[in-house]
C-alpha cells in the first residue's frame, strides 16, 4: 500500500521552517495530506534520507548545511540516486545577552580572546586570563565571561568558528604566523574553566543557561532572538546589527544558507511531494513579506529563487 | 494405649509401592543410602526415627515432590502399581494426583478456606457444578474435622486460621481429590489431641480405601495407626515389620534404643 | 489478502478449534465417568481444545512466517532468471543495484521517462509473481490449517496427554519470550557494528579507548581536522553523574520503603508509595529544566555558603537530580520485595528483643537482598542511560575530572547529540556515537556480569 | 553460681546496651520518614513547579465577533453533487478542485471586516494589523465551515475565535508591558486593540478546548493542541502495555520457575539486566533497522514506536517480575505441586497472583518511562511536528513527550513555556490515571501473610 | 510415664507474671475472653487445649509479640515483676529480651547457623570477643541438643536444616540470650522423641533458673515437665493447678471431657 503523506527529517534549524511550510500547505491543497516533519538534526535526516528508496524511506532531509561529498556517495551506493538539492533561505546567527544588560558591540576577536584557550599576549602564547569582558575590551560591559556557543555537534559550530572565531583569531600577527595545521589548533582551542558553555540542545537550551546564569552571553538563531526581544538584547558584530535587511545586504559576516534535498524516485508516487517543494520556494511561502519571513528566516533572492524553483521543476538532480 | 487392627491377612496384600535401593543425595552429601521398602495397598505404614534420618526425604520421593528441589538427586526404583515412577514416560503431575502430600509445615494457599480446599477438585475437573465442589469442600472439612470451625468463614483467608487449624486445613485439601495414596509428613505434629484423634480416625476410615504413609515423631501414634512401622535411621530403613511386634519386639539393636529411649 | 488479514482469520479460527475440542472432549469425559470401563480422561477438556487450537494454527501462521522470509528471495532468483542478457549475468552489487531498480519500477518509485523496456517486463513480471505467491499462499494456509484441525480434532481421546502437550507449548512461548531480549542484543550488536568498525578506520582504538581529550570538533569539508575523540573523559563523566545519583537514590529509596513496608500505617502506604512512584513518570526533560534553573543555582549558593566552589551545572546537579527521578525504581520495587519476607522471620528477631530497626537491617534486608540488588541495578542501569537531564544539568562539558562540582558529559549524552546533530553522517564525528554505544553496552555488560556474581555470592549464603 | 551472675550481667548489658538501641531505632525510624516526607515533597516541589506554570495555560483569550460570510469575498461555484452516472473518482476530482478553489477564498479579508467595527479608532491604513489579533488557523476554520456547509455565505454567525499568541501574551501579562516598542513582539496599535477588547469584554480569557481537541499546529500557534500526540501516545501505550508486559512477565517466568540454572541461563539474565542500560536512542537504531527497513512497518507511525518502547521496557518488566516472583515462598508451590498441579498450573494459579503487586509495580515504572521517552522516538520518524491526528496506529503520529519536547523548543517563549507545562500535566494526568488503575488493583490484589 | 518434679514449695514462690482479665481481640472477633492467670517463679506451666482455643495467642501476649499483629487488640494488665508490660513506658525490647520466645512453626534466619545463634547475643552487646561468642553458640547448641549434628557446619544456612533440627535451633536460639521467661510455642512438635527428651530435659535444666511457659498438645508433655497447668477452652483458662491434680483430678467438667478423650 502507499503512502499517501510526505516524510519529512533533519536539521532542528531548518524544522520551523519546514513544518510552517508543511502546515500551510495541507491547509491550502485539501487534496494533499500534511506533510510530516521529523527532527534528528541535519546529519541524522540525511542518514534517513540515503537508507535507499521506498515507501518506508524519508521523501525529505531538511539540512542547515550542504550535503557532503561522501554523503552522496553513500547515497548513490544505497540506490539514492536523483538527489535534488533546494535551497530555502538564509539563518542568521547572533550573540545576544539578557535584555536590561550592558549593551555589547562586538568584534571577531573579542569573541575569540573570550573562549580561547591560550590568547597571545606580549609576544606570546598565555593561557587565558580573561574573566571579564571589560579586561578585553574597555568598551565593553564590566561582566563576567560566560560564553554559551552551540555544541561541536551543531551545524552553527561550524559557522560561528568559521566567521567568528577564526575570523578574531587571525587578525593577530602572531597566530598569522603559524602554518594552517597550528593556526587551527591555536584559533579552536577553547578554555575548560567553564566559562565556555556548549549548548548541545537547541536554542530554549541557551536561554535556560542565561536565565540561570544572568552574565551569560549566548549564540542564538535570529529568529529565536526575534521572538524573545523581550527577554533577550542582541549584540552588534562588528558594528552592524544583525536584522534581515543587513544580512541580505551581506554586512552582517555570520549567516547560513538552510537546504532541503528531494528524493527525486519519490516524486509522482508520493502526491505532492513536488507540489510541496514548489509551494515551500514560493515567492507567497518563502519570500518578502511571507509567514516563513516572519518566522525569521531570511528569504532568497529573486535570481536564486528562480533558479531554485528551476530545479525543483526540472527534477535536477546533484 | 495401642487400638490399631493389623489387617487380618497382609500377606496376601498386594503391594502399592515398591522401593528398591534407593539413595538420595542433596548435592553431593547422601541423605538416603540404598532403601528397599515395599508399601502395601491400604495400609498404614509408619515411618519412625529420630530427627534428620530421612524420613521426609523419603516420603518426597515417593511421590517425586523431590524433583522441586534444584540439588536433589534420587536414584533407584520406586514402583506404584508396577510402573517406575521415575521412568521419563511417568507424569509426575497424575502420580501427585494419585500419591497426595501433607507438609511438615501447614502451608495453605493465601486464598480462602473454600478455595484452598476447592482447588484440587476444580484442577483435577472432578467436579461440574457448583453444589458438587460445594459438598466435596463441606465434607473434606468434616473429614479432617475442621468444618464446624470454620464453617461461617469459608471466604476468609486460611492464612488467618491457627496454627493447628491451618494443618487440618492443609490435610482436607489433600482429601479433597481423592488420592490413591496419603503421604503425610507429620500431620499432627501441630494438632491438639482432640484434633489428633479426628485424624487419626480419619486415617482409619481412609485406610478402608487408600493406602497411607505417615511420617510420625510420636511412637503412640505410630502404634495406635499404623500396620506396619519403618524404623529409619541415618538415612537407612533399620527394620520395618508389623507395628506390634516392631514396639514389643525389635529385631534390631538400633531399634531397641531407640523405642526403648522413650518418654511416657 | 494482506498478511494481517489472514493472521486475522486464522485467530477467528482458533477460537473455533477450541470449541470444536473441548465439546469432543468433554463428550467423552462424560462417558468415561457414566461408564467406568472406558479409560479416563487423562486430560480436561480445556487443555484438549487449547491443543486442537494450538495444532489448527500455529503450523499455518509458521507457514506465513516462513513464506514472507523465502518468497521475495524465490521471486528474485526467478526475476534474475527472467532478466535479458547483460543485467542476467551480473553478479554482487551490481545485481542488486538492478533488482532495486526493478523493485522500485514496480512500486512506481522510478522518475518517469527514464525506463527501459525489459525494466517494465521484469517489474511486471515481478507483481505478477508477487500476486501470485500470495494466492499460493492463502492456500496452503487454508489447507494447513484445516489438515492440522482435522488431524487434531481425531486425535482427541481419553489417553491424548493434551495438558502435557499444552504445557510444552506454553514453555516454549515462555522460553521465546525470554529469547526476546536475547535478540534484541544481538539487534542492537549487529545494528552497531558495522558503523563502529567503520569509525575506526578512521581514529585507532588506542586513542579511542585512552585518549583522555574529547574534543571532535565539527565535521568539515574534506574532513582534514578530525578533532580527538579520547573516551575517558566521558567515561568518567558517567561514572560520576550515576554515582552521585545512586548515592543520592539508594539511600532515600531503601529507606522510603522500609518506612513504608515496615513502619507506616497501611493508609499512609497506600498513598504515598504511588505518589512517589509519579517521580519516574515525569519526562526527563522537566526534570533537566527543574536541574538548570532550581537545583543548579540552589547547590552552587549552597556550596558558596560553606565555602565550596560548585558549579551550578556540575556532575552534582545531574546527578541529584537523576538520583530523584529514579528513587522510586528503588522504594517502590523494594518495598514490594520487604513485604514478601515472611512474618515468621520477624516474629523470630523481634521475640529475640531486637528492636524494630534491628530486625529490618539484619533479618529482613539479607533476607531481602537479592531482590532489592535487582532493584538497584535496575535503577542504575537508569542511571547510566539517561540523557535529557545530563543534557542540560551536567553542563556538557567533555572534560576529564573526578571532580563532581564540576561539569561533565556522559557517554549517553554524546551520543545523543553527535548521532542527530549535524555531522555529516559518515564522518568520524558521527560515527563516534556508534562506537560509544558499543563500548557502553560492553561496559554495562561487565558491571552486570560483576553484580551478579556478587549477588549469587550472597545468595548462597542465604538460601 | 556463675550463671547467676552471668543472668544478672545479661539484663544489665541489655538494660546497658538499650539506650544506644533505642536512639538507632529512633534515628532509622526518622530517617525513614524523612525519607518519605522528603520524596513526598520532591514530587510536591515538581509539582508545584509544573502546575503553577502550566495551569493558567488551560484559558486562553478568545475574541467573540459577529462574523458575515460575505458572498462578495466568499465567490466560488456551487459545492458539486455526484451525479448518477458519474464515478467516484470522478466526482472526488471535482470536489476537490472546488475546494482548491474555496482555498484561493480571502478569508482574512472576512475576519477583519467583522472585526474592525468593534475597534475605536481604526483607520483603513491599519487593515493589515487587524488580522493579527486572531490567531491564523482561525480562517481555515472558516473555510472549512463554508465547506461543511456552503449555504452559510450570506449569513451572519456569532463565532468565538481564539486571539492570537502573542495577543494571548500580552493580555495574560506573560510580558513585561513597560518594555520598550523594540522589545515588544506585538505593534503598539494592535496592543492598544487587544486592550480595549478586553477592556470592554469582547476578548475574554475562556477555557480552551483547543488545548485538548487540536493536534500541533506551527502556523497558528495559538491553536496549536495535544490532540495527535495524545491520540499517538495511547496507541503506543496500548501496544506496551499488552506486549511488553505479557512478554516480559512470560520471559520472567521462564527464567525464575522454569529455566534450568545453568550458565546459558545466567548469560540471558546479565544479558536482561545489560539492556536495561542500554541508553534509549539505541533502541531508536534498533527500531529503525529491524522494524522499518526489514519488517517494512511505515514510519513515524506508532506501531513502529509502540514496538521499539517495548523492547525497551522489557527489560524493566522482567527484572521487577523476577525479584518478585524469588520473593514467594517456596512452600506455597510445594502445596500446589503435591496436589498434583503440573509446574505450570502451579505457577499459573499460585505465584502469578501473589506476584502481581510487583508485577504491576514494574510494569507502573516501565510503562511509566516508556510514556515519557522521547529519544528512541527520533529514529523512527516519530519525533515528528505532525499537523493532523492519527486515525489509526498506522498513521502518522507523534507522542506526548515529543510534543512537550518541541514545544518546549519553540522560539515564542512567552507563549509556549506555559503551554509546555499544560502538556506536562496532560502527560501527568494521563500517567497518573494509569497508575491509579494498576495501583487500585495492587492494593486489591496484595496478600500478606 | 511421669518423671516431673513438684517444685518443693510452690505456694511460697513469687509470682513472676500476673495477668489479670486479659481479653485479646483480632479486629471484632474475640480471641481470649478475660483471662486470669499467676506464672511463678522458677515454675514450668503448661498451656493445653484444643487447637484454636487461645493458647498462642495468650502466650504472645506475655511479651508482646501481639503487637506485630496489626488488628490484635489487648485489654486488661499483664505484670512482669511487678510492672504492667503494657504500660507504655515499657520498653518491649527489653522485655522480650527478659521474656524470650520459640516459635510454633521454626523460622531460622536465613543467614548461617552461627549468625543465628550469635545474633541475639551480638544485638544485645552480651558479649564482647569472638571467642566469648563462640562459646554462647556452642553451649546453646549443646543445651539444646544440636551442637553434635551441626558443628561441622556451623557457616551452613540454617534454613537448610531439617524441620527437628530448625526448631532445635530457634531454641538455641533463645536460649543464647538467657531470658528470665523462656515462652515455648509447642517446642517439640516438630521433633522426634530423643530431641524431644533433649528438649524436655533442657527445660527441666532451666526451671532452676528461670520461669518456662510451655504450650502443647501432648499431655504426656505437660505432665512430665510442668509444675502446673493451665487449661484453655474457648478462649478462656478453665482451669489452672498442679499438673498432677489436673490429670488425676480434674475440677471442671471440661477439663475432665479434654483430658479423658485423650489417647494413648
Ligand atoms: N533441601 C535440602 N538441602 C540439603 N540438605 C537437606 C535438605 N533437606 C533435608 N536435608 C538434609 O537431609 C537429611 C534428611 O532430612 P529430612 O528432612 O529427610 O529429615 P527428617 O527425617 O524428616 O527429619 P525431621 O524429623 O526433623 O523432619 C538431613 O540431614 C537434612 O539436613
Ligand atoms: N492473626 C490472626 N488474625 C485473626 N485471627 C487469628 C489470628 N491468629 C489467630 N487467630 C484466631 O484466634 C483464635 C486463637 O488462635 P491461637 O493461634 O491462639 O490458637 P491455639 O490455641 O494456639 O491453636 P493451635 O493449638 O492450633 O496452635 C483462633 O480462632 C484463630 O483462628
Ligand atoms: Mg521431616
Ligand atoms: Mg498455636
Amino acid at each position: 500500500q502507499q503512502r499517501d503523506v510526505i516524510q519529512i527529517a533533519g536539521s532542528s534549524t531548518v524544522l520551523p521552517f519546514s513544518s510552517i511550510a508543511a502546515e500551510e500547505f495541507g491547509n491550502n491543497f485539501t487534496r494533499y495530506r500534511t506533510p510530516v516533519v521529523g527532527s534528528g538534526g541535519s546529519g541524522g535526516g540525511l542518514r534517513q534520507f540515503c537508507q535507499g528508496v521506498g515507501a518506508n524511506t524519508i521523501d525529505i532531509a531538511n539540512s542547515s548545511r550542504a550535503i557532503r561529498p561522501n554523503e552522496l556517495e553513500n547515497c548513490k551506493s544505497n540506490g539514492v540516486e536523483e538527489v535534488i538539492e533546494v535551497k530555502i533561505g538564509y539563518d542568521g546567527i547572533v550573540f545576544a545577552s539578557r535584555a536590561g544588560g550592558g549593551r555589547f558591540e562586538l568584534e571577531p576577536e573579542h569573541v575569540f580572546l573570550a573562549q580561547a584557550r591560550r590568547v597571545p599576549q606580549d609576544g606570546e602564547m598565555v593561557m587565558n586570563p580573561y574573566s571579564s569582558w571589560a579586561e578585553i575590551d574597555s568598551s565593553l560591559p564590566d561582566q563576567e565571561i560566560v560564553l554559551a556557543i552551540p555544541g561541536s555537534n551543531h551545524g552553527t559550530r561550524e559557522v560561528y568558528e568559521e566567521k567568528v572565531i577564526m575570523e578574531g583569531c587571525m587578525k593577530f600577527e602572531q597566530i598569522q604566523a603559524l602554518d594552517s595545521d597550528a593556526q587551527d589548533d591555536a584559533c579552536l582551542a577553547m578554555r575548560t574553566d567553564g566559562r565556555v558553555v556548549e549548548i548541545a540542545g537547541d536554542y530554549t537550551e541557551t536561554l535556560a543557561r542565561l536565565e540561570s546564569n544572568r552574565n551569560t552571553v549566548g549564540v542564538f538563531g535570529l529568529s529565536f532572538y526575534e521572538s524573545n526581544r523581550d527577554r533577550l538584547q542582541v549584540a552588534t558584530v562588528s558594528g552592524v546589527t544583525p536584522s534581515i535587511d543587513n544580512i541580505i545586504a551581506g554586512d552582517y559576516p555570520v549567516s547560513r544558507p538552510l537546504y532541503f534535498y528531494i528524493k527525486g524516485a519519490h516524486i509522482g508516487v508520493i502526491p505532492g511531494l513536488q507540489e510541496f517543494a514548489q509551494f515551500f520556494v514560493s515567492d507567497m511561502t518563502s519570500g518578502f513579506g511571507s509567514i516563513l519571513e516572519s518566522a525569521g528566516l531570511i528569504p532568497l533572492s529573486d535570481e536564486e529563487r528562480d533558479q531554485v524553483l528551476q530545479t525543483i521543476r526540472e527534477k535536477e538532480s546533484l | 494405649m495401642q487400638n490399631s487392627q493389623s489387617s487380618p491377612d497382609i500377606a496376601s496384600q498386594q503391594t502399592a509401592i515398591t522401593a528398591r535401593n534407593v539413595e538420595v543425595f542433596y548435592g553431593d552429601t547422601q541423605a538416603i543410602k540404598g532403601i528397599d521398602l515395599d508399601v502395601r495397598n491400604n495400609e498404614v505404614l509408619s515411618f519412625i526415627g529420630p530427627s534428620g534420618c530421612g524420613k521426609s526425604t523419603f516420603l518426597r520421593c515417593l511421590n517425586r515432590m523431590n524433583d522441586t528441589i534444584d540439588s536433589c538427586r534420587v536414584t533407584g526404583s520406586i514402583e506404584l502399581d508396577g510402573q517406575d515412577i521415575y521412568h521419563s514416560s511417568v507424569d509426575e503431575v497424575l502420580l501427585r494426583a494419585k500419591v497426595g502430600m501433607v507438609f511438615q509445615k501447614p502451608n495453605p494457599f493465601p486464598k480462602s478456606i473454600y478455595d484452598n480446599i476447592a482447588y484440587g477438585p476444580k484442577l483435577h475437573g472432578l467436579v461440574e457444578r457448583k453444589p458438587e465442589l460445594d459438598e466435596i469442600v463441606e465434607s473434606s472439612l468434616r473429614r479432617a474435622g475442621l468444618w464446624e470451625e470454620v464453617k461461617d468463614r469459608l471466604n476468609e483467608p486460611g492464612t488467618g486460621l491457627s496454627g493447628g487449624q491451618q494443618q487440618r486445613l492443609c490435610i482436607a485439601r489433600t482429601i479433597a481429590v481423592s488420592p490413591e495414596v496419603i503421604l503425610m509428613d507429620e500431620p499432627c505434629s501441630a494438632l491438639d489431641p482432640i484434633a489428633t484423634g479426628i485424624i487419626e480416625e480419619l486415617i482409619h476410615d481412609l485406610k478402608e480405601k487408600f493406602t497411607i504413609v505417615i511420617v510420625t515423631h510420636n511412637m503412640q501414634q505410630a502404634a495406635r495407626v499404623s500396620d506396619r512401622t519403618a524404623f529409619f535411621h541415618l538415612g537407612e530403613v533399620v527394620e520395618v515389620s508389623e507395628t506390634d511386634d516392631l514396639f514389643t519386639n525389635p529385631k534390631h539393636k538400633r531399634t531397641e534404643d531407640y523405642i526403648t529411649g522413650r518418654y511416657g | 489478502m494482506s498478511n494481517l488479514t489472514v493472521i486475522a482469520v486464522l485467530l477467528i479460527l482458533m477460537g473455533l478449534a477450541y470449541q470444536l475440542g473441548t465439546a469432543k472432549s468433554s463428550k467423552q469425559a462424560s462417558r468415561a465417568a457414566r461408564d467406568k470401563t472406558t479409560p479416563s480422561m487423562h486430560s480436561r477438556p480445556h487443555h484438549h481444545g487449547a491443543l486442537v487450537a494450538f495444532w489448527t494454527v500455529a503450523p499455518a501462521l509458521l507457514l506465513v512466517l516462513l513464506w514472507s522470509w523465502f518468497s521475495p528471495w524465490m521471486i528474485n532468483q526467478m526475476l534474475i532468471s527472467q532478466l535479458p542478457e547483460p543485467m542476467a549475468s551480473f553478479s554482487g552489487s551490481e545485481l542488486e543495484a538492478v533488482l532495486r531498480r526493478v523493485h522500485n519500477v514496480a512500486g512506481n518509485f522510478v522518475a518517469a521517462g527514464v525506463l527501459a523496456d525489459w525494466e517494465m517486463q521484469a517489474a511486471q513480471y515481478y507483481q505478477e509473481m508477487r500476486a501470485l505467491s500470495q494466492a499460493i499462499m492463502v492456500a496452503a494456509v487454508s489447507a494447513t490449517a484445516a489438515a492440522g484441525l482435522f488431524l487434531s480434532y481425531r486425535q482427541v481421546n481419553p489417553q491424548l496427554r493434551a495438558r502435557n502437550a499444552m504445557e510444552r507449548v506454553i514453555k516454549a512461548v515462555l522460553i521465546a519470550s525470554s529469547t526476546v531480549a536475547i535478540l534484541t542484543t544481538i539487534g542492537i550488536v549487529l545494528s552497531m557494528v558495522g558503523e563502529t568498525l567503520r569509525f575506526f578506520q578512521f581514529v585507532s582504538p588506542m586513542d579511542f579507548f585512552f585518549g583522555t581529550t574529547w574534543n571532535p570538533r565539527f565535521s568539515t569539508v574534506g574532513g582534514g581536522d578530525q578533532g580527538e575523540f579520547g573516551l575517558l573523559p566521558l567515561l568518567v563523566g558517567t561514572l560520576l553523574v550515576a554515582s552521585v545519583a545512586l548515592l543520592v537514590a539508594i539511600p532515600l529509596g531503601l529507606l522510603t520503603a522500609i518506612y513504608l513496608a515496615e513502619y507506616a500505617p497501611s493508609r499512609l502506604r497506600s498513598i504515598a508509595k504511588p505518589v512517589i512512584e509519579i517521580l519516574a513518570g515525569i519526562p526527563t526533560i522537566v526534570y533537566g529544566f527543574f536541574a538548570l534553573v532550581t537545583v543548579g543555582p540552589f547547590l552552587a549558593s549552597l556550596g558558596a555558603s560553606v565555602g565550596l566552589d560548585i558549579r551550578a551545572t556540575s556532575a552534582l546537579t545531574a546527578g541529584v537530580v537523576m538520583g530523584i527521578m529514579i528513587i522510586p525504581f528503588i522504594s517502590s520495587l523494594s518495598d514490594d520485595i520487604l513485604t514478601q519476607v515472611p512474618k515468621a522471620l520477624r516474629d523470630g528477631s523481634l521475640g529475640l528483643g531486637a528492636t524494630k530497626s534491628e530486625t529490618i537491617r539484619k533479618v529482613v534486608l539479607p533476607a531481602a537482598l537479592p531482590g532489592i540488588s535487582g532493584a538497584v541495578l535496575l535503577a542504575a542501569s537508569r542511571a547510566v542511560g539517561e540523557t535529557m537531564i545530563v543534557v542540560l544539568a551536567a553542563g556538557n562539558s567533555p572534560v576529564l575530572t573526578a571532580n563532581p562540582f564540576e561539569a561533565v558529559s556522559t557517554m549517553t549524552v554524546t551520543i545523543v547529540n553527535q548521532l542527530t546533530g549535524d555531522n555529516d553522517f559518515s564522518s568520524p564525528q558521527s560515527l563516534v556515537a556508534f562506537a560509544l554505544g558499543l563500548t557502553l553496552f560492553a561496559i554495562t555488560l561487565v558491571l552486570n556480569i560483576i553484580a551478579l556474581l556478587i549477588v549469587r555470592k550472597f545468595r548462597e549464603q542465604y538460601d | 553460681m556463675s550463671q547467676d551472675n552471668s543472668n544478672l550481667t545479661v539484663q544489665d548489658k541489655v538494660v546497658a546496651s538499650l539506650k544506644r538501641r533505642r536512639r538507632q531505632e529512633k534515628l532509622f525510624r526518622t530517617l525513614g520518614l524523612g525519607s518519605v516526607i522528603l520524596s513526598l515533597a520532591l514530587v510536591a516541589i515538581l509539582f508545584i513547579n509544573i502546575f503553577s506554570k502550566g495551569v493558567p495555560a488551560f484559558w486562553q483569550t478568545s475574541m467573540t465577533v459577529e462574523v458575515y460570510f460575505d458572498p462578495d469575498v466568499i465567490r466560488i461555484s456551487e459545492k458539486p453533487e455526484q451525479q448518477p452516472n458519474e464515478t467516484f473518482e470522478d466526482f472526488d476530482e471535482r470536489l476537490l478542485d472546488w475546494e482548491t478553489q474555496l482555498g484561493f477564498v480571502n478569508f482574512n479579508r472576512i475576519l477583519s471586516d467583522s472585526i474592525t467595527p468593534l475597534l475605536s479608532d481604526f483607520e483603513r491604513s491599519q487593515t493589515r494589523y487587524v488580522t493579527q489579533l486572531v490567531t491564523s488557523g482561525e480562517r481555515h476554520a472558516l473555510r472549512d465551515m463554508v465547506m461543511e456547509d456552503p449555504s452559510i455565505v450570506g449569513e451572519t454567525r456569532s463565532l468565538t475565535l481564539l486571539t492570537s499568541a502573542d495577543v494571548d501574551v500580552w493580555l495574560k501579562g506573560n510580558i513585561d508591558r513597560s518594555l520598550p516598542d523594540d522589545q515588544l513582539q506585538l505593534p503598539a496599535v494592535v496592543r492598544e486593540w487587544a486592550d480595549e477588547l478586553h477592556a470592554n469584554g469582547h476578548i475574554q480569557n475562556r477555557f480552551s478546548t483547543a488545548l485538548f481537541m487540536n493536534p500541533d499546529s506551527r502556523s497558528s500557534l495559538a491553536s496549536a493542541g495535544l490532540a495527535g500526540a495524545f491520540v499517538g501516545s495511547f496507541y503506543m501505550l496500548l501496544i506496551v502495555i499488552f506486549l511488553a508486559i505479557p512478554m516480559g512477565v512470560a520471559a520472567a517466568i521462564y527464567l525464575e520457575e522454569f529455566a534450568p540454572k545453568n550458565k546459558l541461563t545466567d548469560i540471558i539474565e546479565v544479558n536482561i539486566n545489560n539492556l536495561a542500560a542500554v541508553p534509549s536512542i539505541i533502541f531508536g537504531l534498533l527500531g529503525a533497522a529491524v522494524f522499518i527497513n526489514w519488517f517494512k512497518l511505515p514510519m513515524s507511525a506508532p506501531v513502529v514506536g509502540g514496538l521499539v518502547l517495548s523492547l525497551m521496557t522489557l527489560p524493566t518488566v522482567i527484572i521487577a517480575t523476577r525479584a518478585t516472583l524469588r520473593a514467594i515462598p517456596p512452600s506455597i508451590r510445594a502445596a500446589a505441586l503435591g496436589l498434583g498441579a503440573s509446574k505450570t498450573q502451579t505457577v499459573f494459579h499460585h505465584v502469578l497472583p501473589l506476584a502481581i503487586p510487583g508485577i504491576l509495580t514494574g510494569s507502573i515504572l516501565g510503562v511509566a518511562q516508556a510514556l515519557g521517552e522521547t529519544a528512541p522516538l527520533l529514529l523512527i520518524g516519530m519525533k515528528s511536528f505532525v499537523a493532523s491526528i492519527p486515525q489509526s496506529p498506522m498513521d502518522q503520529a507523534t507522542a506526548l513527550p515529543v510534543q512537550i519536547y518541541l514545544w518546549q523548543g519553540n522560539e515564542l517563549r512567552n507563549f509556549f513555556e506555559a503551554r509546555t507545562s499544560a502538556a506536562i500535566i496532560v502527560l501527568l494526568m494521563l500517567m497518573i490515571s494509569l497508575n491509579s488503575l494498576a495501583i487500585w488493583l495492587r492494593r486489591k490484589l496484595e496478600v500478606r501473610w
